[in-house]
């Protein structure tokens, strides 16, 4: 069986109307920039989308939110995205925001099986709404449910024919939770290399969690917010 | 004269043991990296997946995989370590980080924070302030003590929605330091030159004050 | 003629599709590793935390960093990966294996399996036989149909004591290959010159047999 | 402050009688050599052990057993030991079985600070006996509560003077989860090299969860089961 595929096209060529899709990335930083522009080409609409951001106006999810292809985004942070605002306010986008541990923790419930998990996040809040809360050694807690998304797709920085992934530095973020939640699991790579090239010791994410990859091209790797210091 | 924000910093600083495992939220609390006392080594935890946070790039060397969670370009310490988002909160969650220093638009006297949300206002999120309030052992915010209407930030109970509940530890605001208590906001220490009314006045939840306040030296 | 533990191995091979990702208890299902027909490629996972395990390592290549869940020397394919035990059941608990085959003392006809402990004998422990069964999709057992003394370890309900609850889908014995349905074990194929007779003699628990049964080819 | 001690007699100075300690290791493989030898000379007795295996009569957490300093054994396979089963029967040792899967995802669940974790694990069996049983989408599972150990004790095959652990091959297996788990983690490791030497990307134990390390000396490191094929 051949997990490698061409390009994002053919990555995401069964993503239909209305999927849910989740999408590695923390802001602009380990985001599959091929499939976002292939998804945006294809035109997909009404899609619900987990992702810690929504990208910004002309860049990462931005891209998708300015097609109207996204119906729900989930998030834990949504702020750098004017035409996000705009569609909210208009009422044309739902957004359900989640505390970011939260959001990381539901995808590792799927990824390993549980149904649900428990965290302190949220306690007292408004995000307890309709949640059932349990009591452990004194302290409360939420119980929040695994993910079921129909795809998630991550980027990586290496890969291997098997599917096993590495990321680089903070690219690693949600990408290796979600590349484990996804019913298929779509990579994209900077680098993709023969099975046996990787150092089994270094997997990140072992390959039996990946359906599909494939090498992507052009990353422009955008920073959001460029600080230096004086040399 | 009430304490600049490099001065809240400062003092927070202070507040730093050698070995602390430390996260620092965005803003004032940024800036505590600043003014780590000497023969303190702390490491630096940064939530998208990082522990062993290094100050920003010198310029051309900014590397687009390696941010803050704040999104800035950063750099890393020898002995640092990269994870992924469900450790990071892990390891938050299981009492691993020693400190926690964030920033709040308001905090009651039993601890509630709220730092995320305004009605009326556009709702950008929570990011991961709801889990590292519920999370962290210890959790000091840095703020100001009155809003610019002169209105007490430092309240009996909360009027904006809550980020967390019965959390913060202590507070260090511009004109004071503070723990929070079972009692209340228990007055420590002010900042030079601010007298126990004047803090007093500026305390709308309840305010415990016993013995001499000393001022803080800087 | 009864099977072989190898024809039972070389049987629940058949099984397998190409790009499968495996679990192979310890004993016979071990050996379907030696009949993985051509052309189809499977990746087996082994719990102790490895995706691609090798054959044996040749006399004096032994690594006793390199172990199966049996404990015993392996090496690795290429494209393998190793893990920690927690994330080795994640995956196992997520379904992501395709398929799981083990040993079993008694299945009843309701998919339930007996495989860890027998009363009155000194208990080992199940080790990973209850996650595994409550958490593989697919799972085939390889057993012999009969104990010793000639009695059914195809059961109405099992007398051991469980390991797992409605999760055998499939059962490759010394006589027969069978399904678990919700009727009862639907008998498939018999061994080769063995009588639908003897199977159903042999067989305590429900069967299903429709129509003409097969014998087995090797 | 330091992290690194000098040897194992340093490292598990502390523990007294009726300590709570996980051991890593899955069989002989990755187990803790130098500190399991350092508990048998310090004599610290009425231990109870949370290690996947109890070792074999004459290695691993077996010498333990012939010292007599385990009162219970929390466990998912204990057959390879002959005093195990003779101290069992006679009633000087108790022990807890464990379904494997369970058994590390509760140090998962320690180490991640949720209160309790769901596995369909041992539904329908005598391990769910007192337990509560939950159906999430049509299936039963058992909350599993995490554990709470005064002292996790793990081998790694490189580590730093941070407590940044890397492991070797299968000898990972329970070692990075008990390491999460344990109030104090102790660490022995092959190498011990300076902060800075080993890649940031390529940790599995992050130094935050590691308390004292130090590096070993003459593994033995035993094989329980060779098995070769022929040349």
């Amino acid at each position: 069986m051949n997990k490698v595929v061409s390009h994002a096209a053919e990555a995401i060529h069964d993503i239909r109307d209305g999927a849910t899709i989740m999408l590695g990335g923390f802001g602009l930083c380990g985001i599959p920039e091929n499939c976002i522009t292939a998804l945006v080409s294809k035109g997909v609409k009404n899609l619900t989308c987990i992702s810690n951001n929504a990208g910004v106006d002309d860049f990462g999810i931005g891209l998708m939110l300015q097609q109207k292809q996204v119906r729900k985004m989930i998030s834990s942070y949504v702020g750098e995205n004017a035409e996000f605002e705009r569609q909210l306010l208009s009422g044309e986008l739902e957004v359900e925001l989640i505390p970011q541990g939260t959001l990381a923790t539901r995808c590792l419930a799927a990824g390993y099986g549980m149904p649900a998990v428990f965290t302190p996040a949220g306690v007292g809040t408004e995000v307890a709404i309709g949640k059932e809360t349990r009591n452990f050694n004194g302290k409360d807690y939420l119980m929040e449910m695994a993910f079921d998304a129909d795809y998630a797709i991550v980027k990586a920085w290496k890969g291997d024919t098997e599917g096993n992934l590495v990321y680089r530095e903070t690219a690693r973020n949600f990408n290796p939770l979600m590349a484990m939640a996804g019913k298929i699991t779509i990579a994209e790579v900077e680098e993709l290399v023969p099975a046996g090239e990787l150092d089994p010791d270094h997997i990140h994410t072992p390959g039996i969690y990946v359906h599909r990859i494939f090498q992507g091209k052009d990353y422009e790797k955008r920073i959001e917010q460029r600080t230096v210091r004086k040399a | 004269m009430a304490l600049t924000k490099e001065q809240i910093a400062q003092r927070i600083a202070r507040e730093l043991r050698d070995g602390y495992y430390v996260n620092l939220g965005i803003g004032i609390p940024t800036l505590v990296a600043n003014y780590i006392p000497k023969g303190i080594n702390v490491v630096l935890q940064s939530e998208n997946g990082l522990l062993g946070m290094g100050p920003f790039p010198f310029e051309g060397n900014e590397d687009p995989d390696l941010i803050n969670a704040g999104k800035q370009t950063i750099t890393t310490v020898p002995g640092s370590a990269f994870f992924d988002s469900a450790l990071s909160f892990g390891m938050i969650r299981a009492g691993k980080v020693d400190l926690t220093v964030l920033g709040a638009m308001e905090v009651s006297e039993e601890g509630d924070i709220a730092n995320w949300k305004i009605p009326g206002k556009m709702v950008k999120g929570m990011g991961g302030a709801m889990d590292l309030v519920a999370s962290a052992r210890n959790i000091i915010v840095a703020m100001v003590h009155s809003n610019p209407k002169g209105e007490s930030k430092l309240l009996p109970k909360c009027t904006l929605p809550l980020t967390g509940l019965r959390c913060v530890k202590k507070i260090v605001s511009d004109l004071a330091v503070l723990d929070v208590t079972d009692q209340g906001f228990r007055l420590l220490e002010r900042a030079p030159g601010v007298s126990v009314d004047e803090i007093r006045q500026k305390t709308a939840g309840k305010l415990i004050i016993e013995g001499e306040i000393p001022e803080m030296v800087f």
